[in-house]
């Protein structure tokens, strides 16, 4: 018997987790439940983060979507969860109709997946994962505009620290203060008050 | 840039959620027994609070009319329970009314003493249920300390902690037990510096003073439109009591005695001692003022008792003759109204020349002090309805009765 | 011990499972030991807060078998769900709060170097995985079916998440100090003397440290911030329709989080398991005189960090049993009015201060891993080349 | 004596028994027993005994010794060799390879070098298709002697009205019998032919009987109609099966698929094998030298008048031979052939385009769908390709596969929609049949045979349990049934496996139900071939959306007549379990079902693997590109695998929708006919087929009927007339002209515009989810041509 | 079998990718409510954030010299940024939708009907 490699096993148990889920999301029709299946599935997908090195990005997955997201979302959810909204089901064509378009895009997409052959022959991620790596620092670097992971660039304008990404995150980071700030302009409502005078 | 047209008929709001209405009771750890308080709210905030009572009525005064007015003191007992003295006084005195009696000089100092010690024991009730209410547990078991004590004395008095029946028609059952004095001075004495911790724990802690500060302010004039009375009355700052202000058949029973009534007037409180400041967040009328004026009500009624002691001890005689059970009542009939604890506890007495009452009746101080919760509560969060409720200190058997 | 033991258990893949299992069982044995006698240290810590003695009779003197008594009281209970109940997601519920509390003893190191997992970003992983225990109490808020449940899920959704914004906040200033979220490399930075700590390290930081133990405690539902299952108002809260072992659950995921918020309190400011005396080295139990000394010295850290991370539960106990609650609205003022300012102003005044005195003026040693020798290495470890 | 000796006795008496049953049943039937009574007990015990003899032929097969490849004779047709087993632990046979026994039992005549014979053919095949069909006609003797009882009597048809009052008319209960009987004999010697004539002869025999059985109610219109369009259309697909006879009589010179040896075993004439396929070049596919002389017969002749002597002609003429195969000569015969007996093929087993008889075919009584139309005689076609097969070219193949697809796919979609319970089963055949096509037209021949030897067993299954709830329900219609399992547990649990089977149940790459391993070879054969021929990998994608389809239907026919409440209190309270002899063989046959894949079928069919496919075929040379490959190689994990949780995760979504359609009843399936009206119609109207050839043949031959008759009755006054209103007519025409071109045209492109814009704006719903659609179609269709696109140009 | 002793490489990962990115978009297509339509569109986000962690990684291909390396954590981080920004904006429509409509049913919102 060939040895067990616990980084394919550790990958099958968090895809079929996130598959699963994700298709529970599709199924289910109550709206709590499937945040709650969301959840777990981004969770998973996480956990598929961490397996292909990203320690950072799965953190920030998990803390962002998981933590942040997601309680947004379930608050959502329970501010407009009324009896008839929580389950509200869709007809049987929709479902087929999707369920065709569906299947054809993930033909499509399977395909796709596996018309390379480089990508399903790795050298072995366990052994390279089971390196210490830093993975926060070099995307702060990238932040700050130095790619430590070209410094072999030989292109020399590229080499100057023009490939960061100090002007995206910075455009990133303001967009998401001004979407925050409009954000909470929208939530409030104005509705026609019954005194008629303003409170 | 102008977005939005200012339409005088278009309010806005915080994030727009549905109404829901909320049962608060009958089995709930914060409405003091079996309220049942029938929130409207939107989100946290209530917009309606509507109170149903009646789960825990007995027929009291039913069963009145079918007992001597003796028999029927135990029953007063169980209205406000946690101030039997108070109520069997209030009985006590309305029957005397109409029986035209007068009780010993001794009896007269006694039913001070007890009345005031429990009025004593009733408002650290509240004060450590008040605590309760608002999420902190440690007054309140401070609190049932110095109350067990009150009420370990009324064990040696009359036997019974509660359910006291020490006071009847004619005067009181029972002379002092010896030492009894002795025993009440050294509470008293260990028990004011005690009040300061409570200041200390409580009236001046910062978070207390945020959660009931300008909540649910009563007015004078609502409060005295709503009937409230006690310490909901004088926490808005209405000068009145009826230990000075009742019937004469009442306030001689007060005869000698001095106290305070402890209600702002004219911006502040009848300042005898050391208190902690009125905070500048309180609002007359609010929470904080109702608990505060509990708190200073404590402090008058230690001095009441004090005094009821000193003319305890140089009075001389008996301590009064119960009447009999076969005591007829003559035609007519007699309301007396007496400052129990909690408000103003009237009760009605008629009778038609038999030993036992045509008609018997109690006008109770929770039943109006709580009639105001709806306008208190209107638009205030759902944490504050604990905090205002708390601070109108019902009892449930006084309100079904 | 898997590779041992895969010598006599004949598919290997067997002998992992096993090791797995074994080690959960006794990371679960030991978690629920400590909740259980943390449970008995607050009965205790309130009882002698109320004037009262707490439990005395359970397992003779102290009451210290109370809180086995207390477990198996609440096994013995039905396990109640109602019936407007989400039965899947009420019971799924308290599982997801007690992994995530759980999980979050993967990264976090006891002493130098005894940690589960030790994580490049551990004190990111450890913030976000917590995270996620909200999400069970909000999921049992809800799928209870009463609308007090629901309230408690409301308020737990608004307070957490507010909260995590301070939270985080205050804890990235420790991290600008030490220039990593490695929490094993933050601990060997404040090896020595008390002034090593970080809370020492700046004025920002000392302010930080009491906002970051305000902000924890609210954001693990502890009084005077414990909304979501305020019992006077909302009867238990998410916690009104649970009863037996998955209301006990609940209790210790909370009790877990308590913990880890503690100890990461220990750790980002109060030298982990360094000890406000440098002992170990004084006793020679270091690395540098072979390894059993050296194991010993970590015995001793961990015996002290436990002791930090308890000195800050018993904190939150002690504040517990003193003040009275604060209202929805009054936590968020705290949270957004005062914490989020505060620890803005912090995290900019501890960047200026690092920019000015990048060596600290009190923190005299030498950073372990200086940022500029690190970066090169970064890079050819991550060439493919390399391996 | 030895198998070659033994095995054609027992095979001939199976054959031959029930002849005589027929024989006896014509002559004194409907006298034995009361109303004809015992004719049931004859047939059966003809049929079973039939059956008996195929159980010790079978035996007697497995137990000859085996004999090594080096040892075959010249005439001995190879069995394939071990070799390529190696790769495949779990299929490999565990007898070693076997010859096929050939010979003549009689010679009909002989025309020249032409000899028509009645003759024998026998290998594994044969012999598993003999223990096959026996076994499912016994079984079906015994159900009808069951459900025919109504026809010991005078039977009272409320179908046929004469004079405003139901026919009455006599019992037909030994007409019924000697129709089965002939049915039987007529299959039988189909699979046991030896040559391609005596095939074509029987071909025709099954085809009358089908013909009799279809129009068994004959006083029934739509019987008789049915009957009509059965035998029609069968005649279509016959017409070019007798053009591929002709050019193998022309081009070969004989019918015989083995070799002809005199009494020392000399080859006196090669077969048609072994003269396509011919043992010296490897069984490897070249044109005959009769096809290629006879394509370049000009070039012969010219040989000829060029060279003086016979012989030195002759000789001249065979140098010349594989010149004249490089340049392609004859491959064009070839091909012709292979087409010509595939659309005997087509029109035998309801392929697309002449699929339209089968489902009218369903007006016979059940017994007779579930024998004829189910298990064997559709079958056939399949089997005469299975038999051909190594005379197919590459091209063919690939057309056989083409049509294998599109009627698979057509069929399914058509049993959608339909609400009579045999014509859901009818198009399912229709559509089951498309596959085991398409299967052989990639390279599938075990697994197309093998799905052909499954698929009887559950259809027999699932038409029988459909005759049984006929029988209770005295309707067709599913939506008046519905919770019948309470009253008919036999029958519900036996169908409930059928459909199992035949969706294909089972755990993925574990062990399933028999129609779950056919299906799973089936599928890994088209997609190892997809693999190696990306531009058809639409071949694989059809089929496993129809494999998801075939789910869907088969457990909406399930859910919809047992599960649920009842929908027609009057049917529930009448239907009522069948009699044992009715659900007896629906045990037997639901436990062969269920089996069936794990009884070493696949053993037995690699035995009779015709030699030279078993490594694939190569390229042809009118598609040079076109690769078919081994089918060994499906086997392998990366093909296998992929497959078969495509297959199976289609299916389960297919059961999955049917179960939440019309079980669990959370969607609602009137919102998707709604949703889908356009589609429901045209899937209702049998994609509009009946009535398309009713436009293309029927109408325009009756047009042309009638305007013979009005040219012999009017033709000449109709001449005189219009001479005069010719003129009328042209000024009428030009006035036309001037209205339709001048200003139609102008009218026209505004209502075309305003059209056009008016049905834009229905697009425009307003519906998030829609626009959510439409993105998705667009990307799938980019995709799609994108792909295509690269493919074609990279590729062709 | 062979996939629990094989190492798992890029494909593998697109094709989890590509199985979140699909439920996605069955859950915008077909979820009449407009929170379920927000679901669906976080899942087809991590379909595609799945694909760029995986092609960011050297050591899931063949040719590792040609990963995205720090890139796709990059993009990975600005589309979970973004997503959690969209999350609040998409909240705040619902809720307004919410209080038009008193519904959160996506099919009444069809003003724009033409």
């Amino acid at each position: 018997m060939e040895s067990i490699h616990w980084h394919s096993v550790f990958f099958l148990i968090m895809a079929a987790l996130a598959c699963l889920l994700a298709l529970a999301v599709v199924l289910t029709s109550n709206v709590v439940r499937m945040a709650f299946y969301l959840v777990f599935c981004l969770a998973a997908v996480a956990g598929l983060f961490f397996l292909a090195g990203a320690d950072f990005v799965g953190a920030m997955q998990l803390m962002i979507y998981v933590g942040g997201t997601l309680v947004l979302l379930v608050f959502g959810v329970m501010l407009t969860a009324r009896t008839p909204f929580v389950s509200m089901r869709s007809g049987g064509g929709q479902w087929i109709m999707a369920a065709i378009l569906g299947g054809a895009l993930l033909t499509i997409l399977l395909q796709a997946a596996f018309s390379v052959k480089d990508w399903a022959a790795p050298t072995d991620p366990q052994a390279a994962l089971a390196i210490q790596q830093p993975t926060a620092t070099p995307i702060g670097m990238g932040f700050l505009g130095v790619r430590v992971d070209r410094l072999s660039q030989p292109d020399p304008r590229l080499n100057q620290g023009m490939s960061g990404y100090l002007l995206p995150f910075e455009i990133i980071s303001v967009h998401l203060v001004v979407v925050l700030v409009a954000a909470a302009y929208l939530a409030r409502s104005r509705r026609r008050s019954s005194e008629g005078a303003p409170r | 840039m102008d977005m939005q047209p200012l339409d005088p008929a278009m309010a806005e709001f915080d994030v727009q959620t549905d109404e829901i209405l909320i049962n608060m009771g009958p089995q709930h750890p914060s409405t003091h027994g079996v309220l049942r308080l029938v929130l409207r709210s939107d989100g946290e905030v209530v917009t309606e609070v509507t109170p149903h009572i009646g789960y825990l009525h007995r027929c009291a005064e039913k069963i009145g009319e079918n007992v001597s007015p003796r028999q029927w003191i135990p029953y007063t007992d169980r209205m406000d329970y946690l101030a039997g003295m108070n109520m069997n006084l209030g009985w006590a005195l309305c029957v005397e009314k109409l029986l035209g009696m007068e009780v010993p000089e001794k009896a007269r100092h006694l039913r001070v003493i007890t009345c005031e010690l429990n009025r004593i024991a009733s408002h650290l009730v509240a004060m450590g249920t008040y605590g309760l209410d608002l999420g902190s547990f440690t007054p309140f078991t401070y609190a049932f300390r110095e109350r067990e004590k009150i009420l370990d004395l009324f064990e040696e008095l009359c036997g019974a902690r509660l359910t006291l029946s020490y006071i009847t028609v004619g005067g009181v059952t029972s002379d002092l037990p010896a030492g009894w004095l002795e025993r009440c001075e050294g509470f008293l004495q260990e028990f004011m510096p005690i009040i300061d911790e409570y200041h200390a724990v409580l009236t001046s802690n910062e978070v207390f003073i945020r959660r009931c500060a300008n909540v649910g302010v009563l007015t004078a004039d609502a409060a005295i439109d709503y009937g409230c009375s006690g310490p909901v009355l004088r926490g808005s700052g209405v000068d009145w009591d009826l230990r000075r202000d009742g019937e004469p058949i009442y306030t001689r029973t007060y005869e000698g005695y001095r106290f305070e009534v402890i209600a702002q007037t004219n911006g502040h409180y009848p300042q005898d001692e050391d208190y902690p400041p009125v905070p500048r967040a309180a609002v007359l009328g609010d929470s904080w003022h109702r608990f505060y004026v509990r708190m200073l009500e404590v402090v008058q009624s230690v001095k009441l008792v004090r005094q009821g002691m000193d003319f305890y001890r140089r009075a001389a005689g008996s301590c009064g003759e119960p009447v009999k059970l076969s005591q007829k009542l003559p035609k007519g009939e007699a309301y007396l109204e007496t400052e129990a604890p909690k408000g103003q506890m009237g009760f009605m007495v008629v009778g038609d020349g038999s030993a036992i009452p045509w008609r018997v009746r109690a006008r109770s101080s929770s039943f109006c002090n709580l009639s105001a919760i709806g306008p208190l509560c209107r638009g205030c969060l759902i944490a504050d309805v604990p905090a205002i409720l708390g601070s109108l200190d019902i009892v449930l058997g006084e309100i079904d009765r | 011990m898997a590779e041992y033991l895969a010598q006599y258990i004949t598919p290997p893949w067997l002998a992992y499972l096993l090791v797995a299992l074994v080690q959960c069982v006794l990371l679960l044995a030991v978690a629920v030991v400590v909740a259980g006698g943390y449970t008995w240290v607050e009965r205790k810590v309130a009882g002698r807060v109320q004037d009262r003695l707490g439990p005395t009779r359970v397992g003779g003197r102290f009451g210290w078998l109370q809180a086995l008594a207390d477990g198996l009281k609440l096994l013995c209970k039905e396990d109640l769900v109602p019936g407007s109940a989400d039965a899947m997601l009420f019971r799924m519920a308290p599982y997801i709060s007690f992994c995530a509390s759980f999980s979050v003893f993967l990264a976090l190191p006891f002493a130098d170097g005894w940690v589960a997992q030790r994580l490049d970003v551990g004190i990111f992983f450890i913030l976000a995985v917590a995270g996620v225990e909200v999400f069970g109490v909000i999921l049992g808020g809800y799928a209870s079916g009463s609308k007090w449940s629901l309230f408690g899920a409301m308020r737990e959704a608004a307070q957490v998440v507010s909260y995590e914004v301070p939270l985080a906040l205050c804890a990235v200033i420790p991290v600008m100090a030490a220039g990593t979220m490695d929490l094993v490399s933050i601990g060997q930075m404040q090896t020595g003397w008390l002034s090593n700590w970080l809370v020492f390290h700046d004025p920002f930081t000392f302010v930080t440290f009491w906002v970051y133990f305000t902000c924890a405690t609210a954001s693990v539902n502890r009084a005077p911030f414990d909304l979501a299952e305020a019992e006077s108002e909302l009867v238990a809260g998410f916690l009104t329709e649970y009863s037996g072992f998955r209301w006990s659950i609940f209790f210790m995921a909370e009790y877990a989080s308590m913990f880890v918020v503690s100890g990461l309190a220990a750790i980002l400011f109060c030298g982990g398991w360094n000890g406000p005396l440098p002992i170990t080295s004084w006793l020679g139990l270091t690395a540098d005189n072979g390894p059993i000394l050296a194991f010993l010295g970590n015995f001793l850290g961990a015996c002290n960090f436990t002791a930090k991370a308890c000195l800050g539960m018993i904190v939150m106990v002690w504040a517990r049993w003193t003040l009275p609650r604060l209202r929805i609205d009054q936590v968020m003022t705290v949270c957004l009015k005062y914490c989020v300012p505060l620890a803005a102003a912090m995290l900019l005044g501890a960047m200026l201060w690092t920019y000015t005195w990048p060596n600290g003026l009190i923190l005299k040693s030498v950073r372990l891993l200086p940022a500029a020798s690190q970066t090169p290495a970064v890079s050819t470890a991550s060439a493919p080349g390399a391996h | 004596m030895s198998p070659n000796s033994i095995l054609p006795l027992l095979l001939g008496l199976a054959w031959l028994l029930p002849l005589a049953s027929f024989a006896l049943l014509v002559l004194v039937g409907p006298r034995l027993g009361k109303h004809g009574r015992l004719s049931a007990h004859v047939a059966t015990t003809a049929i079973g005994a039939g059956f008996v003899l195929s159980l010790v032929a079978l035996v007697v097969w497995l137990a000859q010794p085996a004999q090594p490849a080096a040892q075959h004779e010249a005439h001995v047709v190879h069995a394939p060799t071990s070799a390529n087993h190696t790769t495949d632990a779990h299929h490999a046979p565990a007898a070693p390879a076997r010859p096929a026994i050939s010979g003549d039992w009689y010679t009909l005549a002989r025309f020249g070098a032409l000899e028509l014979t009645i003759g024998y053919y026998i290998d594994a095949l044969t012999v598993t298709m003999f223990c096959m069909v026996t076994l499912i006609a016994t079984c079906i003797h015994v159900y009808s002697s069951g459900y025919m009882h109504e026809e010991l009597h005078d039977v009272t048809d409320p179908l046929v009205q004469v004079q405003g009052k139901p026919l009455v008319r006599a019992g037909r209960y030994a007409r019924f019998f000697q129709y089965l009987s002939l049915f039987c004999f007529s299959m039988l010697g189909l699979v046991v032919a030896g040559n391609i004539a005596m095939v074509f002869v029987f071909w025709e025999l099954v085809g009358i009987c089908s013909y009799f059985l279809i129009g068994f109610y004959r006083e029934r219109q739509s019987a008789s109609n049915a009957a009509n369009k059965a035998f029609i259309v069968n005649r279509v697909g016959d017409f070019g099966m007798i053009v591929g006879l002709m050019v193998i009589w022309t081009t070969l010179g004989t019918f015989s698929f083995a070799d002809v040896k005199d009494a020392e075993g000399h080859v006196v004439r090669p077969g048609i094998f072994s003269q396509v396929r011919p043992a010296e070049g490897g069984h490897a596919l070249i044109v005959p030298d009769g096809m290629v002389k006879a394509a370049a017969q000009d070039e012969v002749a010219k040989i000829v008048r060029a060279t003086p002597g016979h012989l030195r002609a002759v000789a001249a003429v065979e140098a010349e031979v594989p010149r004249w195969r490089e340049m392609g000569y004859g491959y064009g015969l070839l091909m012709l052939a292979g087409l010509g007996i595939f659309c005997g093929c087509i029109g035998k087993s309801a392929q697309f385009p002449l699929h339209v008889w089968l489902p009218d075919a369903m007006e016979g009584p059940t017994p007779v769908s579930a024998l004829i139309h189910a298990a064997t005689m559709v079958a056939a076609g399949v089997y005469l390709v299975g038999r051909f097969y190594p005379a197919f070219a590459p091209e063919v193949l690939l057309v056989i596969a083409y049509v294998g697809c599109v009627t698979l796919f057509i069929a399914a979609t058509i049993a959608i929609t339909a609400t009579d319970i045999k014509r859901v089963l009818a198009y399912s055949t229709v559509s089951q049949l498309g596959y085991m096509m398409l299967a052989l037209g990639v390279g599938g021949w075990v697994a197309g045979l093998f799905h052909l030897l499954t698929h009887a067993f559950f259809k027999a299954l699932l038409f029988l349990c459909s005759g049984s709830v006929i029988h209770a329900c005295h309707t067709n219609e599913m939506p008046q049934m519905g919770g019948l399992w309470r009253k008919m547990p036999w029958t519900a649990w036996t169908m409930l496996a059928g459909c199992l089977a035949i969706a294909g149940a089972g755990v993925p790459l574990l062990i399933g139900l028999s129609g779950y391993h056919s299906k799973d070879a089936m599928i890994a054969q088209m997609l190892s071939f997809a693999e190696h021929n990306p531009l058809h990998g639409w071949l694989f994608y059809a089929a496993t959306a129809g494999a998801g389809v075939t789910a869907f239907y088969m457990f909406r026919l399930w859910f919809l007549t047992f599960a649920g409440q009842p929908r027609d209190k009057h049917v529930y309270e009448h239907a009522h379990e069948s009699p044992l002899s009715m659900y007896g063989p629906l045990v037997v046959l639901a436990v062969l079902a269920v089996i069936a894949g794990k009884i070493g079928l696949t053993a037995m069919l690699e035995q009779a693997r015709p030699a030279g496919i078993s490594e694939g075929i190569a390229a042809g040379r009118e598609l040079p590109s076109l690769v078919i490959p081994a089918e060994h190689l499906s086997h392998d994990n990366s093909i296998h695998v992929p497959a078969t949780l495509a297959a199976f995760g289609v299916a389960l979504v297919g059961f999955l929708l049917a179960t939440a359609f019309y079980w669990t009843r959370r969607l609602d399936p009137e919102d998707a006919r709604r949703q889908f009206a356009p589609i429901y119609g045209f899937l209702w109207h049998k994609w509009w087929f009946d009535e398309l050839y009713q436009w293309l043949f029927v109408r325009p031959t009756l047009w042309l009927a009638d305007f013979a008759a009005a040219i012999d009755r009017q033709g000449i006054d109709w001449l005189a007339d219009n001479t005069a209103r010719a003129a009328k007519a042209v000024s009428t025409f030009d006035d036309w002209i001037d209205r339709l071109l001048v200003d139609g045209l102008v009218n026209s492109t505004a209502r075309w515009t305003y059209g056009l814009g008016l049905r834009l704006r229905a697009m425009q719903t307003g519906s998030l989810r829609q626009y959510v659609m439409y993105i998705v179609v667009g990307t799938v269709g980019l995709f799609v041509l994108i792909v295509y696109w690269n493919l074609a140009i990279a590729g062709m | 079998m062979s996939l629990l002793t094989q190492p798992v490489g890029v494909a593998h990962y697109l094709v989890v990718g590509a199985v979140l990115f699909v439920c996605g978009v069955i859950c915008m297509a077909i979820k009449r409510n407009g929170l379920g339509v927000l679901m669906g569109i976080e899942l087809v986000l991590n379909g595609a954030n799945l694909n760029f962690v995986a092609f960011a990684s050297p050591f899931l291909r063949a040719d590792g010299a040609n990963a995205i390396r720090l890139d796709g954590h990059v993009i990975a981080l600005f589309v979970i940024v973004l997503a959690a920004a969209e999350a609040a904006v998409a909240l705040a429509i619902a809720l307004n939708y919410y209080n038009n409509f008193v519904t959160i049913d996506v099919d009444r919102g069809d003003e724009l009907k033409g």
